[in-house]
């Protein structure tokens, strides 16, 4: 593989996908897609939830095959027909969900489908193996062990894997979809001065995102999908954020949320008292009032999720104390959690959220199926599917039909059905793990919206977030962690990027700030 | 007026579809057989179809839910005969009146559902193991309890009746179709009706679609699975009662490898074995397959090695068409 | 090593004597254990008694056999599913100084000191000529059996077919086929072949499962008295049938004479005395007319 | 120095510890029928217990890569038997020489496994259908081939030397353990050297942990499934060859519902039928554990029908302990 050993100004083709076409059943996922790629270019690709992002690199990627369209790669005209040959070409693709192993180690992950092999060309070296994983970690400063299974880490850490995995192939096309969207900041500006090496290096690298501030930091080009189509491609550096949505959405949308009223509430709905589970949590403490949104904040592997499953009786807690509207509960399964009027939207949808095989309405009503019952625990059809559309329409959901298995959405339209399960639900309580992980910014600004109404309405709702403009923006206080341990509570006014940070770093000792 | 179309979609999604295909199987295999041998295209001849379907029917049933939530019941077979012995047991033994000795068997193979379910929700045995140990269990205590005996019911004839006699030809005379086959029909009614219009249906596809999501929506997990494997021990209860009715008598060493048939019957009607999926009319359209291509096979003197290999390959060919038609 | 003398077995005053069958589940099994049990009891020895759940599993049986010489018996009883398969086991049996007795189809080898058994092909020519006799001396018959491959389901089968094709040409068997013994899968069985063969007369059951079958699919059809129906062994359903005339008759064995003569064979040749090598337990046709004389209701088995 | 820490790490995880736990409860079985009975403890019924284990043992071996992948094969007991059947033509009816008769025997269960490994990968039929209608194709077929009838290998006594000879005692006069039992330990080593050093281990364990991961990180996932369900075949082969050699001779109507047995071997082992776990020193234990309970039960002169209860009760009982343990 030669590149031409030449910066970002190099502006010699590498990848022309044009006129580009695919159907799925009831769904034109493209008509007309272009995208082109130069070599040594950080180019955005970005667009609504099921603009057919993802559907046009997987067909770069040779896992679907395009109804018409033609790709050139290095002014040839190509058919890839499997991963296999898109690999032998020089694409490498992140895949917007995760795609590894779980029982296997970190190492066999990375290489798998080219094991180095000891002299016996059927063996494998998982010497050589580790050795490579291990040179590997050291040029992208991880810190991973090659020999961990792919099923002990947590998200954020198997898409570094994913990440890893993907630059270990020497690729000339790096397609990364959405792959900051589990990442915290540290990890994002690690990844990204992984990139810029690689654009130094002349490798062409395709980046999805709905975190369009970060377009700014990293991107060079920028094109725009809507509906399957292309719509435009612009100097990122030239193009204000404003045009940039505008092109995507179609129409001109408020991408700062409304400003968040006074809460007047001071009663407290939910408390949590030194809250302890193994070595992930050490005396949490922390109380919700009504009407209130309450941030969570911290770095990856903080333990923010953990006290979410702990509160919600998804996992076990050793010691610790938990209230709701003055009562003490024993909260032992989800079920329990539910009755108490505590929902939980989780961080994986595609594990822990949606029941994939099912279509649209059912899943939204899948967390309060009580209100579905006509006599005798027959589902009532017409309100299920009253339910269902309500929610379609109030969260724009893009969906053929109420009946479309939603492993058929796109990854934002299947979280928008995860709220809209819980907002059906219609628990006093909400935690929101990531709500907006992978959404785009229409939705975005919507979700914003919802966890608003929410609160005006009375609700008390925890978000989780490791976007700090989000929760600076969303929150009445943030609660900051670090370790497993809460490092600081600060109200809407004392919150900063800085404060924020500096609370998040806070290892090894605990300080109680200002409630 | 939208629910409506919505309930005519929901019917005719693609597992309407597939079924259609297991359907239109059975129809070629119907035609084939009929055209082969005048013999198997008489009236007592499809009535011997329906009624050797009747019992690998209901018990396909039960396994048509275990099968959705993404599990297995190996012990279909023998839970069937223990239903069976105990029915004896009560009625012939005890001297039970009919439908309490009925009720009884029924609620045998409930219970040994119930403690399957209660063995994989609750104590996490996987499914396989569960079954196969609940397997060897029920065939040892039908043993147990029949003392090796056949237990015939030769004093109440009423019995022999309820599954072989025939309400409709009574009705229209020359129309012998015995009750077996309504009982069947009317089972399988009743199942579909628990699947698409129920809770249990409904979570029933939910844990076989992604149990963890199903969890931490707040349902009661251990509870609806066990339910799910309690209606299938139902089934082959029923299943029992009529297998005992058909023979007269509750024979305690039979039942062994019915599972197999149960099994196969709901995947040759579309039910994915992953889970998730699956619908009763695939499961009824299976049990027919199944049981035409045996009485065909037999009917035109195959060599009973030769319909072994035959059905085999059948089973693949009706199975792969099936997936055909899908991937298009 | 072995031993010289089977008695060194630990703790076991009476005489150990495992009876291994081909089946235990059967009421014809059952029969002969009871027959055992009674020669146990009579002539003090010990006894256990166990088969493989389907004539097809001569592995199992073998394994129960090599079970069965581990514990040092007096001497063993053994109805083979496969008796050329069993040759090695009998060597080391014999090199144990442990004498085997065969009973029901008997063991295909010289090493069993003596086999008390029914001869299933004199047997099964008898049920042929009757067949052929109720019918009227021509027209099609067909044969339902539990196995392919079991001693007792190819002498049986062979017995009835061989006697019909050798002296009744006007006489065809039109279908055999096979139920496995399940009284379902014969049910369903008997009746497609009535269906397939509409001038079918007779209708034989190889054993008591097979026979059941036909007696359904007789009876589901409409068919009783129009097919003529016999049978083997016995058990309250065959029992009844015969006296309600639907099935014409039936052959049967001596279960438990075959149980207890072999009990007291496998003791007399562990006490070192001279037997006949065939004990011949013996037949009999029975039918609506004799079913209830004293000889025959001695050998029949509800 | 690093790497060497990740092997013991490996070999040392959760896996060894359940291999361990399987392990104990296989000793505790032997305590228990040794405290009961002295025929129990002694020499002959150890080498007797180990005989019963070889061939289920290696029937398991396949199975478990099988497993491993999350399929399931349903045809092993019948492939194991149209093995035993072809050797059985190969050496007796063409006289063709030992060796090459059973090399004929265990490419025939090859070929059979590559059947269902094509039927499963490329046609994607469901593994459990493949292998049911292969089930029934190599039952059926085993029959015809055969005509019916067992074949002996009365004029190879070599043959039956393979398997039931005794090298060791040759060697060691009194240690008269019979070869079978060295080709089961030999069949477990290969077979475990092929899972953990091979690259057919490695995608046997990715194919069961994510086959669409595996497949998008472009592995050829149709070659090898369908090599996995060949091994498969192959150890299923060597099963017949060795049941052949033990019988001395080739019984066509074997092998139906082995097929349970080698799976409950497998996961009574700790491999989960989920996929991408397991190991073949758990299924070896896992076919001891059966082997001696059905021996212990035996030698103990229990009752079948009581066997059968108790059985059922302690295969749950097994898998249950192991999951307290990892549930810790
Ligand atoms: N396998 C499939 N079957 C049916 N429809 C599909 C499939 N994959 C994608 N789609 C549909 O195609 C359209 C484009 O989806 P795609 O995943 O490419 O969107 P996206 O731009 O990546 O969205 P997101 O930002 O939410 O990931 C959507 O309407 C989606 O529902
Ligand atoms: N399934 C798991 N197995 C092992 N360790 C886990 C698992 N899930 C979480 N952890 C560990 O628990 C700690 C807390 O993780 P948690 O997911 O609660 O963090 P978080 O603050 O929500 O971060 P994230 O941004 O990753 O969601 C981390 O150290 C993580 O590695
Ligand atoms: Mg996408
Ligand atoms: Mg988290």
């Amino acid at each position: 593989m030669t590149l031409p050993n030449t910066s970002s100004e190099n502006h010699e083709v590498l990848l022309r996908m044009e006129g580009v076409y695919k159907s799925f059943p009831g769904v034109q996922a493209l008509s007309d897609a272009r995208f082109e790629l130069r070599y040594g270019e950080v180019h955005a690709l970005v667009g609504e939830n099921g603009a057919g992002k993802s559907t046009l690199m997987k067909i770069l990627g040779g896992i679907y095959h395009m109804d018409a369209g033609q790709v050139y790669l290095e002014g040839r005209a190509v058919e890839i027909h499997s991963p296999r040959m898109a690999q032998d070409l020089g694409i490498s693709i992140i895949h917007q969900e995760l795609n590894l192993m779980p029982h296997l180690t970190i190492a066999q992950n990375i290489f798998i489908g080219r094991e180095p092999r000891s002299k016996i060309s059927f063996l494998m070296d998982d010497k050589t193996t580790n050795q490579q994983a291990e040179n590997l970690f050291k040029l992208l400063n991880l810190q991973l062990d090659p020999t961990t299974k792919v099923s002990d880490l947590t998200v954020a850490k198997q898409q570094m894997v994913e990440i890893a995995k993907a630059l270990s192939y020497n690729a000339k096309i790096l397609v990364m979809d959405e792959p900051t969207a589990a990442l915290t900041d540290t990890e994002i500006e690690e990844l990204f001065s992984v990139i810029r090496q690689l654009r130094e290096k002349g490798v062409g690298i395709v980046h999805i995102s709905h975190r369009l501030e970060e377009l700014k930091q990293i991107s060079d080009r920028v094109t725009v999908m809507r509906d399957g189509k292309y719509i435009d491609t612009l100097q990122t550096q030239a193009a204000p954020i404003n045009q940039i949505i505008s092109l995507m959405v179609g129409r001109i949308i408020y991408e700062s949320a409304p400003e968040l009223p006074e809460n007047p509430s001071q009663e407290v709905v939910l408390e949590v008292r030194n809250l302890n589970s193994g070595k992930l949590l050490k005396d949490v403490s922390f109380s919700l009032k009504r009407g209130e949104i309450l941030g969570f904040a911290g770095l990856m592997g903080a333990g923010r999720t953990e006290v979410a499953r702990a509160i919600f009786g998804a996992d076990p807690y050793d010691s610790g104390e938990i209230y709701v509207k003055g009562q003490r509960v024993h909260i032992k399964s989800p079920g329990d959690a539910v009755s108490q009027g505590v929902g939980y939207l989780s961080e994986d949808r595609k594990r822990y959220g949606l029941a994939l095989g099912m279509d649209v309405k059912e899943n939204v009503a899948m967390a309060a199926m009580k209100k579905f019952l006509s006599w005798l625990g027959w589902v009532d059809f017409k309100r299920t599917a009253a339910r269902g559309q309500e929610m379609v329409k109030a969260l724009n959901i893009k969906t053929p039909s109420l009946e479309q298995k939603v492993k058929f959405l796109s990854g934002g339209n299947q979280q928008k059905v995860v709220v809209g399960k819980w907002l059906t639900a219609d628990t006093d309580i909400l935690i929101f793990d990531e709500p907006t992980r992978g959404i785009d910014v229409g939705a975005k600004s919507e979700i914003y919206k919802l966890l608003n109404d929410l609160a005006h309405q009375g609700k008390a709702i925890i978000m989780i977030s490791s976007e700090l403009p989000e929760v600076l923006r969303m929150s009445h206080r943030v609660v900051v962690m670090c370790e497993g341990r809460v490092t600081g509570v600060l109200n809407a006014s004392e919150a900063t990027q800085e404060s924020i940070m500096k609370f998040a770093t806070m290892r090894g000792s605990v300080v109680q700030a200002s409630a | 007026m939208k629910s409506e179309t919505k309930t005519a979609q929901t019917l005719f999604r693609s597992d309407a579809m597939q079924r259609l295909m297991a359907f239109s199987a059975l129809i070629v295999l119907s035609i084939g057989f009929s055209v082969a041998s005048p013999y198997f295209r008489t009236f007592d001849n499809f009535v011997g179809i329906l009624l050797a379907t009747a019992v690998n029917g209901v018990l396909a049933l039960g396994v048509t839910f275990v099968i959705i939530t993404a599990g297995i019941d190996l012990s279909v077979g023998t839970v069937l005969t223990f239903s069976a012995v105990l029915t004896g047991v009560f009625i012939t033994n005890w001297h039970l009146p009919i439908p309490l000795g009925i009720l009884g068997g029924v609620l045998a193979g409930s219970l040994a559902g119930f403690v399957n379910g209660t063995l994989i929700s609750r104590m996490k045995i996987p499914p396989f193991i569960a079954t196969l140990g609940m397997l060897y269990a029920t065939k040892g205590l039908s043993l147990v309890i029949s003392e090796l005996k056949p237990i015939y019911f030769n004093d109440t004839p009423a019995f022999r009746e309820m599954a072989m006699g025939s309400i409709l030809g009574k009705i229209i005379p020359g129309f012998e179709v015995p009750n077996a086959v309504f009982i069947l029909f009317g089972a399988a009614i009743i199942a579909n009706f628990i699947l698409t219009r129920t809770v249990l249906g409904r979570y029933t596809f939910a844990l076989g679609s992604n149990e963890e999501a199903t969890r931490l929506s707040g349902v009661n997990v251990a509870a609806w699975k066990t339910a799910v494997y309690t209606l299938c021990g139902f089934f082959a209860g029923i299943g029992g009662v009529l297998m005992a009715s058909r023979l007269n008598s509750a024979q305690p060493a039979l039942g062994a490898g019915y599972e197999l048939d149960a099994i196969a019957a709901v995947v040759i009607g579309g039910t994915s074995l992953s889970g998730g999926e699956g619908s009763i009319l695939g499961t009824i359209i299976g049990a027919f397959i199944i049981s035409t291509l045996t009485n065909g096979l037999r009917i035109l003197s195959v060599p009973q090695e030769w319909q072994m290999v035959v059905t085999g390959g059948i089973v693949i060919l009706a199975v792969f068409l099936d997936i055909l038609r899908r991937r298009r | 090593a072995p031993a010289a003398q089977a008695t060194e077995a630990p703790a076991a005053a009476k005489p150990y004597i495992p009876v291994i069958s081909k089946g235990f589940q059967h009421q014809f099994w059952q029969a002969v254990k009871l027959g055992a049990e009674q020669a146990a009891k009579d002539l003090n020895v010990d006894i256990t008694f166990e088969g493989p759940e389907s004539e097809a599993m001569v592995d199992k049986q073998v394994e129960m056999f090599q079970t069965a010489l581990d514990k040092k018996p007096a001497a063993i009883c053994l109805a083979a599913v496969d008796s050329k398969a069993f040759q090695p086991l009998l060597e080391k049996a014999k090199a144990a100084n442990i004498p085997v007795i065969g009973f029901d189809s008997g063991v295909d080898s010289d090493i069993p000191a003596a086999t008390a058994s029914t001869d299933n092909i004199a047997a099964t020519n008898l049920a042929a000529d009757k067949m052929v006799e109720l019918i009227g001396g021509e027209g099609e018959v067909a044969i339902i059996a539990h196995d392919q491959t079991s001693r007792t389901g190819i002498d049986r089968v062979k017995g009835f077919t061989d006697q019909i094709v050798s002296k009744y040409p006007k006489v065809t068997i039109v279908d055999t086929q096979y139920g496995g013994g399940d009284q379902l899968k014969s049910t369903d069985l008997a009746k497609a072949i009535i269906q397939a063969h509409p001038n079918l007369k007779g209708f034989f059951g190889a054993n008591e499962g097979s026979i059941i079958g036909v007696l359904n699919a007789v009876k589901e059809l409409g068919m009783e008295g129009k097919i003529v129906v016999i049978g083997y062994d016995s058990g309250q359903q065959q029992m009844d049938a015969i006296r309600a005339g639907t099935e014409a008759g039936a052959i049967t064995q001596n279960p438990v004479g075959i149980g207890y003569k072999c009990v007291e064979a496998a003791l007399k040749a562990y006490k070192g005395e001279t037997l006949p090598k065939v004990i011949d337990t013996g037949f009999y046709w029975y039918d609506k007319t004799n079913i209830d004389d004293a000889k025959i209701q001695a050998v029949l088995y509800k």
